[in-house]
């Protein structure tokens, strides 16, 4: 069913789904840090609206709260953690150089296709509203996922690994419309004490390897005997 | 109180001895004697109950509540099992006589642990007698492996050298790999069977391939346990190191529950005997005997030797096994019972005469703390009793015709002579073959013998230790005497014997082998007297005969005896060295025989710098080595080892490619499920 | 329902409590105390479903069946164990100065928070909570991995950290695609995420969907029980950690993340027709089996090779719920319990050995059985238990599943069966020379606590000779509910 | 009774014409190197001085040494007492077949071996390590041809098998051919003849019964060298009565008995002639040419074997 008969509503959440696809494939191209930063707090913003949208629009008032919740968690709180912790650990004005950004580009836009072929199946059984989103759910957490991979520097990791997040987060709303409410404050908990462990992490490596690459952390392995 | 009651108490005597054992590490004495005293009840009680089986003819069944909870314990006795009973029975007790005696010298050295060798010997004779018990495939396994781990143990008793430690790793390696064979075909039968009692085995019907891959399975498995050729490297390097009252239970009892197992397998479960089987295992058997032989030659390790011999012995057995299966097969079980008949004599007689052998060298090991038949010499003189000992069993292994070796190799090569009477042209050459074979490891292990006598026993001492060692104490004596006295009864007597043993192919086969003993006790006829007759007894009246004349001549006519000097063509001043060692006895039939072993050998002429012309010290070095290790046992490690290499790729260190794998398995799932 | 109540709330409180007294050298014996009452709690609690049958809290919010009662009991009995060594095991490295006590208090309070979040897991009713307590568990463990402050501890730490968050995340998609199926069909909104629930309408799922989610959580949780493209941070995290943690990691958490794929297969069995879960289990237990039996060869650290052989068992015991008939069901359950027992049995062994040659690498372990006999000895008759050798429960469990992988898939038992043999050969080649010789100079025998050792290698030889009337009843009922229908 | 006196009777037959055969062989062979031969009980003669001469043992030499002669005797008289040598249904063929036969020789090996490592000089040693070689490769040549007489016969009693072929009539075997070539061969062999072993010779190394019998004096001497003459004997009536056994008595009376035993001498002198001709043509091989001797004799006995099962029996 095309745009045009969705309410205006309706093409809001979509537009801001695509805004949030494309946040994912900023961070990826991105190398350096306080940017990154910032385009994820960006991200989070684009899920929170876009949740509060979706309440309005399927009157689903539970919703609002998981909206208020990612606000203040995904775009506020954990992206001045990230900030505080470059700043101190001063990896902000560090330019990680990326191979290929093209082929990653081209990569990601791959990604997308598939997830898009993968949710064909859920899609007929999904809500008329928001059906066509899971496919752009699945893509941002497997493009986050991609970051993780493609990337040397610690922080850009765990930037990645909060994307992922933040895709999941979306999955559920898009889907179904947010898990019962005791399962989003845990979910919500985890992400916390994952982002509080991440700094306790950062200074840990820079201790005993005085640098967040993590390709020196290659001790433990089998290959070359 | 039946056979089965008795059979319990033995089991129960077994573990009390190990139990004893337990704190032997401050009473010394209780692993010395007490469970020596427990082990010699287990012998004599496994005796009483195998001899009743056999003797009445009866099977009994009975249940344990243990084990599975749906598949509780059933363990059986009948006739097969009471035979080897009675195997491990008679071994145990002499071991039982001879162990005090002989652990004397472990008890001072305070390094070793004494509590593990008693109750791991008490769980190794529980685990052997519990397998011959079993009814159904988790009982036989259960039992089979901690036979397995037990001797395992005591294999690594003395684990300071690092060739111990390394022949162990290596005995339980193929004994897990044989373990899990037999499980194996335990399972195909199983699975035809419905569940694993063997009786329920016993009813399932299976077609030829499946009933093929069963019995290969098994024959792996039952012949890497026995020693079989081309798995045969765990025995000679595990079977010296253990204590020599262990070795000889081991190299006596062990390899036959082997034999026990195959038996059972193929003609208890497995019913209907192919011809293929029993030639492969005929010409396995042919191969282990002759190999085997070939490898005991030339070794100058004496339990090293012996070890090496319990392959040959095992290998008559298989063929006697082989031939009766291929004569089951062609419809003639007459000559069937007449195979089976062989093998088994020959099973009883190898257990005792490679006991009495490995006792005789623990005997030599003890008095002399040597090992080694190149330092050896002139022990006859030293160690008297145990010399004689030694010489039957001697005798009776080169298969030599008063004692009992020779009666068991007799009846093989009547079954192989009845190879004619067989329709398939082939088989009526290729059995000849193997009997041609079978007759010449016969003799070369007649000459291997009179290496080991005549280098250790005869002669002059060649090295200071033996020539001042002390005959061991009455224990050992009598242990060595009781075999050797069975030695020559079975020998002497092999009607009587047989007729204890045919209940056995009256259960497996329903025929009873009437011939062998129509002609009474005096004389064995196996098919017929017309065709082949032996008569034991009139034999040893004609050399008692003859030895009577002799002496009532010599006395007659008494002529002086003088000591002198032996011939030494007049150079003079003999010495122990210049005497034939065992290397060199057996360089003969090196030479003939070259290509069956990897053969190194250097002599190095060190020059005296000044006269180079001059030769100061001639150095012999000699390897040999055994061929199985360099075209089988390596290459397998090396395969694993070089799959491992590759397979540890995957731990690359990066956590980039540990994400790309979790990455890339989700893609594929994916992928592969819509 | 008290019972249920007390054994999640003593860990709870442990938490809190050692979170501020964790430091004292009483904290030993407090972390014993409270792994004791919980293991007292678990075994009523144990008692009251036995004879009450399944037991659902009021709130329905925690749900005890035959199946997670008994993992509950295994997990209090393996933690008390493990707590009992832990005890002299942490003096001795806060004496050796490896250790200082500040973080003492950390350890104590996370080994209680692991407690809590791997109970919650098991006990919860609904499959949100399920994934919570699991990332809660790694939480819980990642610092403990990175205790000594090493770098090999801390990049050992950072992998767990990572891999096991991608992994939970693919387990939360998962989860999300199974309430998107469930919403359709249950009425309610809020129990769509109960397992009761869900299996009272599993038939009506929307298979294709499930499929989906089967696969997300199978990657997901799969990550968690180390199955082998996804085990690259087991090896790193037991070899590094403190041993207590790895003997509960490689016990206990392996066994629950195994319990939770379990769960979502019975899930996806009621709703799919075909056997796919099944497969793909029977395909990862497989290949784990293989690899890891490959990889046991070339270790250099004791750690390692003992945590390479857990993906081993694990592997196995995958393969067997794959496989999925009640004899091969009854097999996986009896071997979860006998792999847990043995194993931490051995890691506390491993442990003491570790101390007496003041190393991990195996080259420099020698002698043991010369220095210490009740440590020599515990480790060789452990390790000849974990290889499968009959008078132990590890060769009942292998020889139940051998016999049912031999009556539905027969040619699937030649792999089994090479794959043993290798792994075998690979755990004795180390073993021998550590275990015997002589005694390196200067080493001398260390404080040890062989109870527990002796105490978890008694009951797998129980278990290996006679399985008790009781102990064979509760498997039946698990076995019942997981495969349908009753092995005796 | 009868049966066992006549039996009784021919064993010591058999032991008091071995030396007779034995001289009668060394006058054949000095005739032919035309050199004056001694007479015909020149043997007896030296048996006799070596019983009453005293007996000088070596020093270290113990019970072994002493009482090998009388075992290797006493294993030699009851070999003789099984082979036919002039009768056939005797009891005492019942005792003991063929392969009993070649264990009782084996026996004798077995002791003459250990008697010679006994001493603890090295001329023992590398005697007894020699025969052993031999007697190994001997044996299985042995009995192939055993196998090949048992095959066709279907019996390894000896005189059930001379009654067969006797009965059997003028039937010309391949395989019996070649059987009676390898049985030749390994009499050669066992019996320490030129090709394998030079009886008369002194040289410490080349000699191999020599060497093992080298210490021994006196009334032992005596008995070994009527034990080895007894067993040349043996290995002769084999040859001629298993496969020519015409002339045999198959009852026991007179007149068969008779012409059997003047049909057994022709033989046996017949056969000596041809051990003679053999013996001064060949030169004494090299040791370690022996195997191939003796690898050839099993070849032949084998190809008997084999033409016995193809060819005979019709597939």
């Amino acid at each position: 069913m095309e745009l045009a008969q969705l309410s205006l509503f309706n093409q809001a959440v979509l537009v801001l789904a695509a805004l949030a696809l494309l946040t994912s494939f900023l961070m990826l191209a991105q190398g350096r840090k306080l940017p990154l930063i910032y385009t994820y707090g960006w991200q989070g913003v684009l899920l929170a609206v876009t949740t509060a949208l979706v309440a309005y629009v399927t009157g689903h008032t539970h919703l609002y709260i998981s909206a208020a919740l990612t606000l203040a968690l995904k775009a506020l709180l954990i992206p001045w953690l990230l900030h505080r912790l470059a700043v101190r650990l001063n990896v902000q004005r560090e330019n990680e150089p990326i191979a290929y950004p093209s082929l990653l580009l081209l990569a990601g836009a791959a990604l997308v296709v598939f997830s898009y072929y993968v949710s064909l199946p859920i899609v007929q059984f999904a809500a008329s509203a928001t059906r066509n989103i899971i496919a752009v759910s699945m893509s941002i957490v497997l493009l986050g996922m991609l970051l993780m991979i493609t990337r040397r520097r610690a922080m850009a990791q765990v930037i990645g690994f909060m994307s992922m997040e933040n895709g999941l987060f979306f999955a559920g709303v898009v889907s179904t419309y947010g898990m019962p409410m005791i399962v989003e404050l845990g979910i919500a908990f985890d992400v916390l004490v994952a982002a509080i462990l991440f700094g306790v992490f950062f200074f840990q490596m820079r201790a005993s390897i005085d640098s967040l690459d993590v390709d020196r952390l290659n001790r433990l392995r089998e290959v070359d005997e | 109180m039946s056979p089965l009651i008795l059979a319990y108490l033995s089991l129960f005597c077994a573990l009390a001895s190990g139990i004893t054992a337990l704190n032997a590490e401050r009473y010394p004495w209780l692993l010395r004697y007490g469970s020596s005293i427990w082990l010699g009840l287990c012998g004599l009680l496994a005796v009483g109950a195998g001899g009743w089986s056999l003797i009445d003819e009866i099977s009994l069944i009975d249940q344990v509540r243990l084990g599975l909870p749906w598949l509780h314990w059933h363990l059986k006795l009948d006739p097969l099992s009471g035979f080897f009973f009675i195997v491990v029975g008679l071994l145990v007790l002499a071991v039982s006589l001879y162990a005090p005696g002989y652990l004397q010298e472990y008890v001072h050295s305070k390094i070793r642990s004494l509590a593990s060798l008693g109750l791991f010997t008490g769980l190794f004779v529980f685990g052997m007698l519990l397998v011959l018990l079993a009814d159904d495939a988790f009982v036989f396994m259960v039992a089979w492996e901690l036979m397995s781990v037990s001797s395992y143990f005591l294999v690594v008793y003395q684990h300071q050298h690092s060739a111990n430690r390394r022949a162990a790793f290596l005995y339980l390696l193929m004994a897990h790999m044989g373990g899990l064979a037999i499980l194996l075909g335990f399972g195909v039968l199983a699975s035809f069977g419905g569940s694993f009692t063997f009786d329920a085995m016993r009813a399932a019907n299976l077609s030829l391939a499946w009933a093929s891959i069963a019995f290969a399975l098994t024959f792996f498995g039952f012949g890497m346990k026995a020693g079989m050729v081309p798995l045969h490297a765990w025995l000679p390097e595990a079977h010296p190191v253990a204590p020599s009252h262990i070795s000889a239970l081991m190299s006596g009892v062990m390899l036959k529950i082997a034999i026990y197992g195959l038996i059972r397998f193929t003609y208890d479960l497995l019913g209907d005997i192919q011809w293929q089987w029993g030639l492969a295992v005929l010409i396995i058997g042919a191969a282990s005997t002759l190999l085997g032989v070939l490898y005991a030659l030339m070794q100058h390790d004496l339990k090293r030797l012996l070890a090496y011999h319990s392959v040959e012995n095992i290998g008559i057995i298989l063929m006697g096994l082989g031939l009766s299966m291929i004569f089951i097969n062609a419809g003639r079980p007459a000559l069937g019972v007449l195979g089976l008949i062989a093998a088994l004599y020959h099973t009883l007689n190898h257990a005792l005469f490679k006991g009495l052998l490995f006792l005789g060298a623990g005997a030599v090991l003890h008095a002399s703390h040597e090992n080694d038949l190149n330092n050896m010499g002139g022990l006859i003189r030293r160690l008297p009793q145990t010399a004689i000992f030694f010489l039957i069993g001697c005798l009776a292994i080169s298969g030599l015709p008063p004692l009992n070796g020779f009666v068991s190799e007799w009846l093989t090569f009547q079954a192989a002579l009845q190879a004619p009477s067989l329709a398939s042209g082939v088989l009526r050459t290729i059995i000849p073959i193997t009997a041609a074979l079978l007759a010449l490891s016969a003799a070369l292990a007649a000459a291997c013998f009179v290496k080991v006598y005549g280098v250790a026993f005869l002669g002059v001492a060649r090295s200071h230790k033996v020539a001042h060692a002390h005959e061991v104490d009455i224990g050992m004596r009598a242990g060595m005497g009781l075999l050797a006295v069975l030695c020559v009864i079975f020998g002497i007597f092999p009607a009587a014997v047989i007729n204890l043993i045919d209940a056995i192919p009256q259960m497996l086969l329903g025929v009873k082998p009437v011939s062998a003993t129509a002609q009474g006790w005096l004389w064995l006829t196996p098919i017929s007297p017309r065709v082949a007759s032996y008569s034991a007894p009139l034999v040893v009246i004609g050399i008692v005969l003859f030895a009577l004349i002799s002496y009532v001549l010599m006395r007659a006519h008494p002529v002086k005896f003088r000591r002198g000097y032996p011939w030494d063509c007049g150079f003079g001043a003999l010495n122990s060295r210049m005497q034939y060692t065992a290397t060199a006895f057996s360089m003969p039939i090196r030479r003939i025989f070259a290509p069956v072993w990897d053969i190194t050998e250097q002599i190095e002429e060190l020059h005296n710098p000044t006269q180079p012309q001059r030769t100061e010290i001639i150095r012999h070095q000699l390897h040999v080595q055994d061929k199985s290790w360099s075209r089988l046992y390596e290459p397998i490690g090396m395969l694993v080892i070089a799959a491992a290499r590759r397979v540890s790729r995957i731990q690359t260190g990066s956590i980039h490619t540990y994400l790309a794998y979790s990455f890339f398995t989700l893609l594929l799932l994916l992928w592969v499920v819509t | 329902m008290t019972a249920l109540w007390l054994t999640l709330l003593i860990p709870l409180a442990g938490i809190l409590l050692l979170a501020f007294v964790g430091h004292l050298r009483a904290a030993g014996w407090i972390n014993v105390v409270l792994s004791g009452s919980t293991f007292i709690t678990s075994l009523w609690l144990a008692l009251t479903v036995f004879d009450g049958g399944t037991l659902i809290s009021p709130g329905r919010m925690l749900y005890i069946d035959a199946f997670n009662v008994y993992l509950v009991v295994l997990t209090a009995l393996v933690s008390l164990t493990t707590a009992i060594f832990s005890r002299p095991y942490m003096r001795h490295e806060v004496e050796t100065r490896r250790l200082s006590g500040r973080r003492m208090r950390l350890y104590h309070s996370m080994y209680q928070g692991f407690m809590f979040t791997m109970l919650a897991a098991l006990t919860t009713n609904n499959v949100g909570i399920l994934w919570v307590s699991m990332e809660g568990a790694t939480l819980a463990t990642v610092l403990l991995v990175s205790l000594y402050r090493t770098p090999e501890a801390v990049e050992a730490a950072w992998k767990y950290f990572i891999l096991c968050g991608v992994g939970i995340a693919q387990a939360l998609f998962g989860t999300v695609l199974l309430f998107f199926a469930a919403e359709r069909v249950i009425p309610v909104r809020d129990d769509a995420l109960l397992w009761n629930v869900l299996y009272g309408s599993a038939s009506q799922l929307e298979p294709t969907v499930l499929t989906l989610a089967f696969v997300f959580l199978l990657v997901g949780y799969g990550t968690k029980v180390g199955l082998v493209p996804l085990h690259n941070w087991l090896p790193d995290a037991h070899s590094e950690g403190p041993t207590p943690m790895s003997a509960i990691l490689s016990g206990l958490l392996l066994n629950v993340a195994l319990y939770s794929l379990v769960r979502v297969k019975m899930l996806v069995d009621g709703s799919l027709q075909n056997n796919l879960a099944g497969h793909l289990m029977m395909g990862f237990g497989l290949l784990s089996f293989m690899v890891a039996g490959l990889f046991l060869h070339r270790q250099r650290d004791i750690k390692r090779m003992y945590s390479y052989s857990s993906i081993e068992h694990m592997g196995l015991m995958t393969f067997a719920f794959g496989i999925g008939g009640p004899l091969a069901t009854f097999g996986a359950l009896l071997h979860m319990t006998v792999h847990s027992l043995t194993k931490s049995a051995i890691f506390v062994t491993v442990g003491h050995a570790a101390q007496i040659a003041g190393t991990q690498t195996i080259d420099k372990i020698r002698g043991l059985i010369m220095t210490q006999p009740s440590v020599g000895w515990g480790l060789l008759i452990g390790t000849v238990a974990i290889a499968g050798f009959p008078p132990f429960g590890v060769f009942v469990s292998e020889f139940l599943v051998l016999s049912a992988t031999m009556k539905s898939w027969p040619w699937l038992t030649v792999p089994l069966l090479v794959g043993l043999a290798i792994a075998f050969a690979g755990l004795f080649r180390h073993l021998h020379p550590m275990v015997y010789g002589e005694v390196p100079e200067g080493q001398k025998p260390v404080r040890a606590n062989m109870l527990p050792v002796m105490l978890q290698l008694a009951m797998v030889l129980w278990l290996g000779i006679a399985i008790p009337v009781f102990l064979a009843k509760w498997f039946e009922q698990a076995t019942i509910l997981i495969a349908g229908s009753s092995p005796l | 009774m009868t049966a066992w006196l006549l039996a009784a009777l021919q064993t010591l037959l058999f032991l008091f014409m071995a030396p007779l055969l034995a001289g009668w062989v060394k006058r054949v062979k000095c005739h032919m190197q035309n050199r004056s031969a001694p007479s015909l009980f020149q043997p007896y003669r030296d048996m006799a001085k070596l019983f009453r001469k005293h007996t000088v043992l070596a020093e270290h030499a113990s019970w072994v040494f002493r009482t090998t002669p009388y075992i290797v005797f006493g294993a030699t008289i009851l070999t003789a007492a099984v082979v036919p040598l002039v009768a056939v249904q005797l009891p005492t063929t019942a005792i003991a077949d063929v392969i009993v036969l070649v264990g009782f020789l084996a026996l004798a090996r077995f002791f003459t071996a250990l008697a010679g490592m006994d001493i603890g000089t090295a001329f023992g040693g590398m005697g007894a390590s020699r025969e052993m070689m031999i007697g190994a490769l001997a044996e299985p040549v042995m009995l192939m041809t055993v196998f090949t007489m048992a095959m066709t016969a279907s019996t390894t009693n000896l005189s059930e098998a001379v009654l067969f072929t006797l009965n059997s009539g003028l039937v010309l075997r391949p395989s019996f051919v070649f059987a009676i070539l390898g049985l030749m061969m390994v009499a050669v062999a066992e019996t320490g003849r030129v090709p394998v072993d030079n009886p008369a010779t002194h040289l410490e190394l080349t000699m191999i019964h020599e060497a093992m019998i080298l210490e021994y004096s006196g009334r032992h001497l005596a008995l070994i060298e009527w034990a080895a003459q007894i067993k040349l004997m043996i290995y002769a009536v084999l040859i001629a009565n298993i496969f020519l056994p015409w002339g045999i008595a198959a009852e026991f009376t007179t007149e068969a008995l008779g012409v059997g035993a003047v049909a057994i001498t022709v033989k046996l002198m017949g056969l000596a002639i041809v051990l003679v001709v053999w013996e001064t043509v060949m030169a004494k091989m090299r040791l370690f040419r022996a195997p191939q001797f003796l690898g050839f004799a099993f070849l032949l006995s084998l190809l008997g074997m084999l033409t016995h099962v193809i060819l005979e029996t019709g597939g």
